[in-house]
């Protein structure tokens, strides 16, 4: 078993209302100093050994993320 | 004296002609009040409607509570003024800590729009004496993150305390945890619900005008205390 | 693809608060790989507060407003509706960027607001939404129809990304932006409103007492041309069209042969079929995620004909609009398919009794450039045009979507027709349900006749589609809705739905199951009832729409319309609320009016009248649809008019 | 200035339904052996040097996350 974190995040180029959203509201709550955020999804996946870095990778691009709009990483992490 | 209930409008609210109907309709004068404006221009009462502040981005009422006029309102409420919070209004109120818990998305992921029936668990709470302890009340509910969530101490304490005001009859609509579809503050001043009492005040536009008695009982609760 | 375009359209219509009070939802296999959504919108506004989109009097500035303009849409209109996705082209240089925007409703609710408030204020001269080709259409259009030229900087554009060049600043697609035209001395208080909303607003240029629409950029002259070439002369197109040879055949393929139901038990297990059909099914699935009920004026939603709305409470008046394309028809027959699509819109809002007065509409097509389409589009412009002036109903707007295909195969022709139709008291709307009262007589308008090319039970239970869609009688259509308003005035009739799709059999199967009370069909055409239902004992649980168990008296009628009529008055309800609610609910969904029948319609020209106080001759609740059958296949023809 | 990624996750004991709708369907497109999904939040922010981990460890606690049902870590990562 591993724990696998997939993070999906909207293409640079694409507008992001979400984020957008969030920045606007820092500064009237009184916290200065954020210049940008985004906002995207993140999985957390239980996957057996069996699961290779290629099916991830599919299952991230094919599935989880919407590449016509977004971008994805993939990496597993210690328990 | 007309008792004064307030409305307020958030960026992205909706609902708000319709809860400033309600509370005409219940004879009250509907006072707006703008998110951006700590005044609440001396109003009885307070009425957070529905809609989507802010877009609901980041969570529902995340971004809203943090408005000026919610600072007043939370003031007031300390003072056992009446506040009603309905969909977006509910979960603005559990964002800013007037009530406990939260709304989380339904479990079957979708927006659900529907007549609901409830059952009136407590009807000793500022927004809820006119109704018949038990009665079941159809009221439209619509909502993609209606689902009530708390920690189980937290629901034990909801339910041990009857500060569960309303619950959904039969097939529970969105997951919320023990049916719960609307709660109360410790005094039962400060109500919020995820069904829509504003669209139920009149047979012709609604299913039912059942959401009124909220309406009137404010208004009773307002004459107590004046009285 | 279903969940998602129900996601999309419900996130963002339910997050803009407008009310879904309607709709179709239609499929076929030539949409799998092109799916169509076609949605319609109506405002209502005072006559005097109208806006137009011009720019003129020099010196007037042009005011950019909403969102920043970014890279998305980007030959969005052009490349969307194309045939070939797989074009490399770049958008300068870069790689291809995604040709649809991320839509932020918030935004545009916001932006709604704002331009609500800003004419308010009177603040604006002239004003024009950014769609198709974004900023390089409005300003053309803006200048074309006003009566100077005009200066625009594309340096002030506020830009969400870097190092867009002129040619992508002009024609972005980003959605939620707005173009003002303002007079000077108002800039600052139109700015005002803008900042009270959040709106990012920036003056980018003005009206010049040129003739030219010039734009510059970094500097230089990018553009410096008459508008009106831009705006109105564009290429005219003469495509070839031509009658496809295999018309005939499919004309000739007629279902006359196909089996018919002949033994009762066909005949259940084919109306089975045909209401769990993917096309007559319930569309709760869909409707039950749009928020049908924000602002509080819906008076008819789905499932009914058409969706009304209240617009104003001080007089009950409202509209109501009803949305239809029964592609199988126009693709049997372009002509008449369209001119029946027209007829069931029209007759869809006058069964909620409303006159109908407008007609918009949506014709969507494959390629223009096969010269069968184009015979497809010419006839079925043809139709609408030669429908509406026999109904005389206007065409007041529209669009048209071409290229809807999947490699050569085109769409069905898909012209679907929107119908606006007026009512004075939306009190006295007529529903689709039936049983509010015991013994209410069904009563079926119009001709039955032996017309099965282009019906669902033809597609669903044989797979077939061929021969001549039903004919359409626009003039019995015309007297058909004039009945149906004078009806609904008169207080005559208390529940009404047009038979479409699936023809007489699904038309009372739906009214059975939204009134929750059964039905029995006699088929027998020497009757003059000819049906009758009565109320089940579930509906006053889990519908609770029954005026009768409210006020008590089984002639609620009267009752029904007071509470209609001025909602609760305060002083007098509030005493007998709480007695009102221990009962299980107050609710009377179906209240409505209030006259009782001062006359009853003989069978040929009432729809569906209440024969009020006459018990049903059904002495319990029919909780099927019971079809007695004489002739055989007419339970399932459609039948307009 | 820095990047800072918050990760907002559902408390175990929530119920996920989007986690959920996503671990069900990967065996339906092929994808055996994910055992688990949870799905939450990743922001991405831009900050500049003045905004410390004491500030930060506020935003995301008071604003980003909503610590009744969510819990949030905070790295900042190089550029
Ligand atoms: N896509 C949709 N959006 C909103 N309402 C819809 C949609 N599809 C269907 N409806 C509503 O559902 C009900 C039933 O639809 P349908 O079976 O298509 O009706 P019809 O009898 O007009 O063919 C109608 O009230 C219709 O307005």
């Amino acid at each position: 078993m591993a724990r696998v974190v997939v993070d999906v995040m909207p293409k640079p180029e694409i507008l992001d209302p979400q984020g957008q959203a969030v920045a606007g509201a820092l500064p009237r709550l009184g916290f200065d100093g954020v210049t940008e955020v985004r906002q995207g999804k993140h999985f957390e996946l239980e996957v057996d050994d069996s699961v290779d870095d290629d099916t991830l990778a599919k299952i991230a691009e094919g599935f989880l993320a919407n590449p016509v709009i977004e971008d994805w990483t993939i990496r597993r992490v210690d328990q | 004296m007309t008792a004064r209930i307030g409305v307020i409008t958030f960026p992205g609210t909706l609902d708000d002609v319709d809860a400033a109907r309600a509370v005409r309709y219940s004879g009250a004068e509907a006072v707006s009040l703008w998110h951006g404006d700590a005044d609440l221009h001396g109003v009885d009462a307070v009425v957070v409607p529905g809609g989507f502040s802010y877009g609901d981005y980041l969570r529902c009422g995340a971004i809203a509570r943090f408005a000026p006029v919610m600072t007043s309102v939370i003031d007031a409420a300390g003072k056992g003024m009446p506040v009603l919070g309905i969909c977006n209004g509910f979960q603005i109120l559990c964002e800013a800590g007037l009530l406990p818990g939260a709304l989380v998305r339904n479990d079957k992921l979708h927006f659900v729009c529907r007549d609901q029936w409830l059952r009136v668990e407590n009807n000793t709470t500022a927004w809820s004496t006119r109704y018949d302890s038990g009665a079941e009340v159809l009221v439209p509910l619509k909502s993609g993150e209606g689902s009530y969530m708390a920690e189980q101490s937290t629901l034990d304490r909801l339910e041990g305390d009857g500060r569960v005001v309303f619950r959904y009859v039969g097939e529970n609509p969105n997951g919320s945890r023990g049916d719960i579809a609307g709660i109360a503050s410790e005094n039962g001043r400060v109500v919020g619900l995820m069904p829509h009492p504003e669209h139920a005040i009149d047979a012709l536009t609604g299913p039912s005008d059942d959401g009124l008695g909220m309406f009137y009982s404010a208004l009773d609760a307002l004459s107590t205390v004046a009285a | 693809m279903l969940p998602g375009v129900v996601a999309g359209v419900a996130g963002y219509g339910n997050c803009l608060g407008l009310p879904n009070v309607g709709g179709e939802v239609v499929f076929d296999k030539t949409y799998a790989g092109n799916p169509l959504v076609n949605a319609m919108c109506v405002g209502s506004m005072r006559a005097e507060d109208l806006h137009l989109a011009h720019a003129s009097g020099a010196g007037n500035k042009i005011i950019l407003f909403g969102a920043r303009t970014g890279l998305d849409g980007i030959g969005g209109v052009s490349v969307l509706a194309s045939a070939t996705f797989d074009g490399e082209e770049s958008a300068g240089g870069r790689k291809k960027l995604p040709s649809v925007q991320v839509g932020d409703p918030f935004t545009e609710k916001v932006l709604i607001e704002c331009c609500l408030e800003l004419f308010a204020e009177k603040v604006v001269v002239g004003i024009q939404d950014l769609g198709g080709a974004g900023l390089s259409c409005a300003t053309s259009e803006l200048a074309a129809a006003g009566d100077g030229g005009m200066y625009v900087d594309l340096d002030r554009v506020p830009l969400r990304a870097t190092g867009m060049t002129a040619a992508e600043i002009l024609s972005s697609e980003s959605q939620e932006r707005m173009c003002a035209v303002v007079a000077p001395s108002d800039v600052d208080a139109f700015m005002e409103i803008c900042r009270k909303w959040d709106v990012i607003a920036t003056e980018i240029g003005e009206v010049t007492d040129g003739d030219n629409l010039v734009i510059g950029w970094q500097g230089e002259t990018v553009v410096d041309v008459p508008p009106r070439t831009v705006a109105h002369q564009g290429p005219v197109y003469d495509r070839p069209y031509a009658r496809p040879t295999k018309q005939d055949e499919v004309q000739a393929s007629t279902p006359d042969s196909l089996p018919r139901p002949s033994t009762p038990d066909e005949l259940r297990e084919t109306v089975l079929k045909l209401v769990s059909s993917p096309d007559l099914a319930s569309r709760e699935w869909v409707t039950q995620q749009y928020d049908r009920y924000v602002r509080g004026n819906t008076v008819l939603a789905q499932p009914a004909d058409s969706g009304m709305i209240r617009v104003d409470e001080s007089t009950s008046r409202g509209v109501a609009v009803s949305t239809d394309c029964n592609s199988r028809y126009v693709y049997l027959d372009p002509y008449r398919g369209t001119q029946l699509a027209l007829a069931e819109a029209y007759r869809n809002v006058a069964a909620g009794g409303a006159q109908p007065l407008a007609v918009t509409n949506c014709l969507n097509f494959g390629s223009p450039e096969d010269p069968g389409v184009m015979w497809q589009f010419e006839r079925a412009v043809h139709g609408l045009a030669d429908g509406c002036a026999e109904l005389g109903v206007p065409v007041t707007g529209g669009n048209v979507s071409f290229y809807n295909q999947t490699g050569d195969t085109a769409i069905l022709p898909t012209p679907v027709v929107g119908v606006l139709g007026v009512i004075d008291d939306v009190r006295r709307r007529i529903p689709t349900g039936i049983g509010d009262e015991p013994g209410e007589s069904l009563l079926l308008l119009g001709d039955t006749r032996d017309e099965f090319g282009g019906s669902a039970w033809a597609h669903v239970v044989h797979g077939h589609l061929g021969g001549m869609p039903p004919e359409v009688d626009l003039e019995r259509e015309r007297l058909l809705a004039e009945i149906l308003v004078a009806g609904s005035r008169d207080g005559m009739i208390s529940a009404a739905h047009d038979l479409s799709d699936g023809g007489l059999v699904q038309a009372v199967v739906e009214m059975a199951l939204i009134g929750q009370c059964g039905a029995r069909l006699l088929l027998d055409p020497d009757a003059t009832r000819s049906c009758s239902c009565s109320p089940s004992p579930r509906a006053a649980r889990s519908w609770p729409c029954r005026a009768a168990r409210n006020c008590g008296s089984p002639r609620c009628a009267a009752r029904a319309d007071c509470r209609g009529a001025s909602a609760v008055s305060p002083t007098s309800s509030r005493a007998s609320w709480r007695s009102r609610t221990s009962r299980r609910s107050v609710s009377t969904n179906s209240a409505r009016r209030g006259r009782a029948p001062s006359r009853h319609c003989s069978p040929e020209n009432a729809a569906l009248t209440r024969e009020t106080g006459r018990r049903s001759t059904a002495s319990r609740p029919v909780r099927r649809v019971c079809v007695r059958i004489q002739e055989t296949g007419s339970a399932l023809a459609p039948s307009p008019g």
